[in-house]
């Protein structure tokens, strides 16, 4: 188990409960997607995997340790945490240089730094832009470059806050294909999303949140199976569900492929046409 | 009433045109939806027609942008006052700052058009109201969260009953609940006669609420139409823009056989329901 | 919750509350002037004892107006009186010594009288802040034709200081997850332009977006604005500022008279 | 735009207004240095009131002058450069770096928009520290003025276009900032406030004979161009990063080549 959470409860500072004995672990490897309305604790949980916040009872584990006496800056070795707005932490002259703020603080080796930014740069589609001042850049491109200057602290754990947000479809095709590959790498993937869609085409396990507790841990067709229609109000349940919900089909699908599984077994065995699946 | 004729727009430190040789009209009743990558022009072109592209910006402009009947290159911004609304992707930005409580702040652009105090009131506490912002009228504009900021930022905007309506992405920080109340909104203001240019990445409810579709793809337009006919076009991806699922799904069916011959590809879950119903109806019969 | 964060005003429904924000502004400045116009200690201390603690008393702010006075004027008058006890330019009477250093009367004395001037002026201000609210203020000074752009500066500045500051909370703790570690005076230094860099640049790049927003709702625009809320006001406040400006001005000039000469 | 008044007469005008601002600061300052020597006894009460009021109606009128002639983009501008230099401030003092660095926002605001701002941006930010954390800093409003307009002025004659030329600039800028708020200081609160390093320094030149407004003068000299100079390296860097479309609406840096022309500028000119 690369991450084990035991009985988190954290309270803000007026007294209101934010988490309340949440229990969880997620081995290598997986693709979790943790989903709720606005201030279901979502934010305050991402936070308390990179040591912003201190539980106020609980336990985290991260690879084995205990975070309790671990500051921010040593748990960046193990989580790597993409910020919702990229203009909180952009300040370098270059995005070379911002991508390579991470390691350096790190200290790893050169070679090794600029072998880790290169993959970076590569992987977010920014090797063009490498020389370009960060703040010269459009929104979703800003959005890349933190990612890239995550990604290469080459963390076990790498923690999204609304990834998609802000971002043009070629982006979230490529985040996408970005979140399988770090699963396939065996690197654990934790995204705070409220798309949907997103949530049912990458990640193998939801982790539904509402008022500071864990009201689902699973696979996402088995939730979106068992929710309720009044679900529909706070989440913007994927197409293909309501698609397979209106057509009256027991079960729950999510996406366009599983959609077509079910409509006709075995007819569509080749979807990667397109890079929507 | 919008009409672009031949425009292109390059920005003082732009090397080439942000918009190039556009084209379009939006009529009273009408809600025309721009989509398009990131980079696409989108952002520019609702500027163009809000006039702050190039007044505030600086830059070159050719081509003709009438709003209204007025040509928009000798309307100085302040002549727009109250006939154009534009409402921003960044709802932070759009709240002025210069009030202290969401009522004040959303009376702020009748102040400096001065109306009369009671008519303010009134028009205010409607908009207020609409919006659902009734419970928050006394709180400071930054206290409230990402969402109601931008309810907020529609209220400023709407409360000086503009019309013709600009918003960018008006809805990328609300929740399901949210932007049902501002697509409720816009379609109000549609009925009673506002020119309406959205630019939005909600493609689901864009084909359900648009007249008209545009799609921008580096500075020009590449297609126009009604929602049917521009969200199913193949080249949608290639364009920058995410396809509906239910336009892929039967895409892919119909490869196989698995959509009705005569139908046209859906962009909204009822013909993607209807379509895929007789589907299913079709294999159970041959299943038997 | 309808106060801004960032301003000390508490709320209260008491005379000094009601009084136009105006009224206490002018006071403010008056009660500051009178107390540097007389050159004798006990002058400063009768204006404090006779205007301000009993206007802080009937306002119900006494704990919080004694308790900004120790946060900020305890500290400005110890510092005081240890500089120009010791240290007093050509200062000759000692009265007592502590090691090499000498504690002078004329130093002392002059300690004295301007600390007892700052307290005025601190207090001055302290009993307009606790009693108003920002927003109230700004009306009232937009009401007597203050320029909209100074009413909008301000009134802006004071509601982004609080945003501004959470960002700079988030932009700490983002670079910190990238490894930054904040330790020791160097530590702090290297630091520095990675927290300040974000915070500036986006804080500046909003303003173009800012600007287009105001534009388009008529700020600056040449017809003349109207106001949704008003500031009560009477007659008897109106004199009495009069008053009291007739008051400071005659103070100021028979100070520039009697200096100049 | 937004006239202070609805019948100014033409002497009070805005572009007067700022000159009449200057000058009441520039004869409250020779009437301090004037009057020093006879005023031994009498230090105090009249001399700081004399610096007190006179400084306070200078800023006032450069305030009154300057805001009116701002364009709607200058005016989002200010807010944003006051709260920059309150939470610098902040940030800095809690670090427990011996640097203030609170004036970043109005040198930047100097350099972007020209003197008649960055003046306004100073004076702004005393008082809106005045008013919200401590009334000590209302009456160096004319100080912090001065630090935008000299900042605009160095920035009109080029000296931003280079970093060593923009840290002479900075130096310059502290120089004035050094002896236009030592009357305060000295005057107002009788040389003790600031921090308790700046007390010490100015106890330790008193302590070797010197006046009450030499010893302060002195101090404002070894502080001033030091922070300000820092202020002004750190100032470039953010030049640096600002959008070229976001400098380009600020007529100031487009018309009078006040900075340095960036490959991505040049296009535009």
């Amino acid at each position: 188990m690369i991450v084990r959470i035991d009985s988190l409860t954290f309270r803000y500072p007026n007294g209101t409960t934010a988490l309340d004995e949440v229990s969880f672990s997620v081995s290598a490897g997986e693709r979790v997607a943790i989903v709720g309305p606005n201030g279901a604790g979502k934010s305050t949980l991402a936070r308390h995997l990179v040591g912003i916040e201190r539980p106020a009872s609980g336990t985290i584990e991260i690879a084995g340790r205990r975070t309790d006496g671990l500051g921010i800056a040593e748990l960046a070795r193990t989580v790597g945490f993409v910020f919702q707005n990229p203009d909180d932490q952009l300040h370098a002259a270059s995005v070379t240089k911002e991508v390579e703020f991470g390691p350096r603080n790190l200290r790893f080796p050169p070679a090794r730094r600029k072998e880790l930014v290169e993959s970076a740069l590569r992987r977010t589609g920014l090797a063009q832009s490498r020389d370009a001042h960060p703040h010269h850049l459009s929104l979703g491109e800003r959005k890349r470059v933190a990612l890239a200057s995550v990604l290469a602290m080459d963390t076990p754990v790498v923690v999204l806050d609304e990834p998609t947000t802000g971002q043009d479809h070629a982006s979230v095709v490529l985040l996408g294909k970005l979140v399988d590959d770090l699963g396939a790498d065996g690197r654990t993937v934790l995204a705070i999303t409220h798309d949907m869609d997103f949530c049912a085409e990458h990640f193998d396990r939801v982790i539904v949140l509402e008022d500071g507790g864990i009201s689902w841990d699973g696979p996402v067709d088995a939730w979106l199976a068992q929710a309720a229609d009044t679900a529909g109000q706070a989440f913007e349940l994927p197409q293909m569900t309501r698609l397979g919900r209106r057509l009256g089909w027991e079960g729950s699908v999510s996406t366009v492929t599983g959609f077509l599984e079910h409509l006709a077994p075995g007819a569509d065995p080749a979807p990667a046409v397109s890079t929507a699946p | 009433m919008i009409e672009v004729k031949g425009f292109s727009f390059t920005y003082p430190t732009g090397s080439r045109p942000a918009l190039h040789d556009i084209g379009f009209e939006v009529g009273p009743h009408e809600l025309c939806a721009v989509v398009g990558g990131s980079g696409a022009g989108k952002s520019t072109l609702a500027g163009v027609v809000s006039g702050t592209v190039p007044h505030l910006t600086g830059g070159c402009a050719e081509g003709l942008v009438q709003v209204n009947g007025r040509d928009l290159a000798d309307t100085p911004l302040s002549g727009l006052v109250g006939q154009v609304g534009l409402v921003m992707q960044n709802p932070f930005n759009q709240i002025s700052g210069a009030r202290f409580s969401v009522r004040e702040e959303i009376a702020f652009g009748l102040e400096n058009m001065g109306v009369p105090r009671d008519e303010m009131a009134a028009r205010v506490d409607t908009v207020l109201h609409d919006l659902g912002l009734t419970k928050v009228r006394d709180r400071s504009p930054y206290e409230l969260s990402g969402g109601q900021q931008q309810l907020l930022a529609i209220g400023s905007v709407l409360v000086m009953r503009p019309t013709v309506m600009v918003l960018d992405e008006p809805t990328s920080q609300l929740d399901a609940a949210g932007s049902a109340l501002v697509f409720e909104a816009l379609g109000t203001l549609r009925e009673q006669g506002v020119t309406t240019l959205l630019i939005e990445h909600r493609m689901e409810r864009l084909a359900r609420a648009a007249d008209h579709v545009l799609v921008l793809d580096g500075g020009t337009i590449v297609a126009k139409g009604s929602p049917g006919e521009v969200l199913a076009d193949e080249r949608l991806e290639e364009w920058g823009v995410a396809p509906l699922r239910y336009t892929v799904a039967a895409r892919r069916a119909a490869a196989r056989g698995l959509w009705p011959d005569a139908r046209p590809l859906p962009v909204t879950l009822d013909a993607a329901a209807e379509g895929f119903g007789a589907t299913v109806a079709h294999l159970d019969r041959g299943d038997r | 919750m309808s106060t801004v964060q960032f301003s000390p005003h508490t709320t209260g429904n008491s005379l000094v509350h009601r009084l136009s924000p105006l009224t206490k502004l002018t006071f403010a400045v008056t009660v500051t002037v009178c107390a540097f116009a007389v050159v004798d200690y006990r002058w400063p201390l009768l204006l404090f004892c006779a205007l301000l603690l009993p206007a802080a008393i009937g306002a119900k702010v006494l704990r919080r107006f004694l308790l900004m006075l120790a946060t900020f004027w305890v500290p400005v008058a110890a510092v005081l009186f240890v500089v120009q006890g010791f240290f007093f330019p050509e200062a000759h009477d000692v009265i007592a010594r502590f090691g090499p250093l000498e504690l002078k009367s004329e130093g002392v004395s002059y300690a004295l009288l301007t600390a007892l001037h700052i307290l005025v002026l601190m207090g001055g201000f302290f009993l307009l802040l606790l009693t108003t609210h920002a927003a109230t203020l700004m009306s009232a000074l937009s009401e007597r034709n203050v320029s909209p752009s100074l009413i909008y500066i301000v009134s802006a500045a004071l509601q982004i200081v609080p945003t501004l500051s959470r960002r700079a909370t988030r932009i700490l703790h983002a670079q910190q997850a990238r490894g930054q570690v904040i330790h020791g005076l160097r530590g702090r230094a290297r630091a520095l332009v990675p927290l300040v860099g974000p915070l500036i640049l986006g804080a500046f790049t909003d303003v173009g977006e800012r600007a287009a927003a105001m534009e388009t709702r008529g700020f600056g625009a040449t017809r003349r604005p109207t106001s949704l809320i008003t500031v009560p006001d009477s007659a008897v406040q109106r004199s009495a500022r009069a008053a009291m400006m007739l008051c400071a001005v005659v103070a100021v000039t028979v100070n520039v008279w009697g200096v100049m000469r | 735009m937004a006239d202070f008044s609805r019948s100014t007469p033409s002497w009070l005008d805005e572009r007067w207004r700022i000159g009449w601002g200057t000058g009441v600061v520039l004869v409250t300052y020779a009437g301090l240095i004037a009057v020093r020597p006879a005023s031994e006894h009498g230090v105090g009460g009249p001399i700081a009131l004399l610096a007190l009021v006179g400084y306070t109606l200078g800023a006032l009128l450069i305030v009154s002058g300057a805001v009116a002639r701002l364009p709607a983009t200058t005016v989002a501008l200010l807010p944003v450069a006051i709260t920059v230099n309150i939470v610098m401030g902040k940030i800095v003092y809690f670090s427990g770096l011996p640097l203030q660095l609170d004036s970043i926002g109005t040198v930047l605001v100097g350099v972007v928009a020209g003197p008649a701002a960055g003046a306004a941006t100073g004076a702004l930010a005393s008082v809106i520290v005045g008013m919200t954390i401590t009334p000590g800093a209302l009456p160096y409003a004319v100080t912090a003025a001065m630090i935008g307009f000299t900042a605009g002025m160095l920035a009109r004659a080029g000296l931003f276009r280079r970093l060593p030329t923009a840290v002479l600039a900075g130096g310059l800028i502290g120089v004035v900032a050094g002896v236009i708020s030592a009357p305060i200081t000295a005057f107002v609160f009788g040389n003790a406030s600031g921090s308790v390093g700046q007390s010490a320094l100015i106890a330790t030149f008193q302590a070797f004979g010197n006046g009450m407004l030499k010893a302060a003068t002195l101090q404002g000299l070894v502080a001033d161009p030091l922070d300000k100079a820092l202020t002004v390296v750190l100032a470039m860097a953010i030049l640096k990063g600002l959008p070229p479309g976001f400098l380009y609406r600020f007529p100031f840096v487009r018309d009078r080549h006040v900075l340095a022309r960036r490959p991505d500028v040049v296009r535009a000119g």
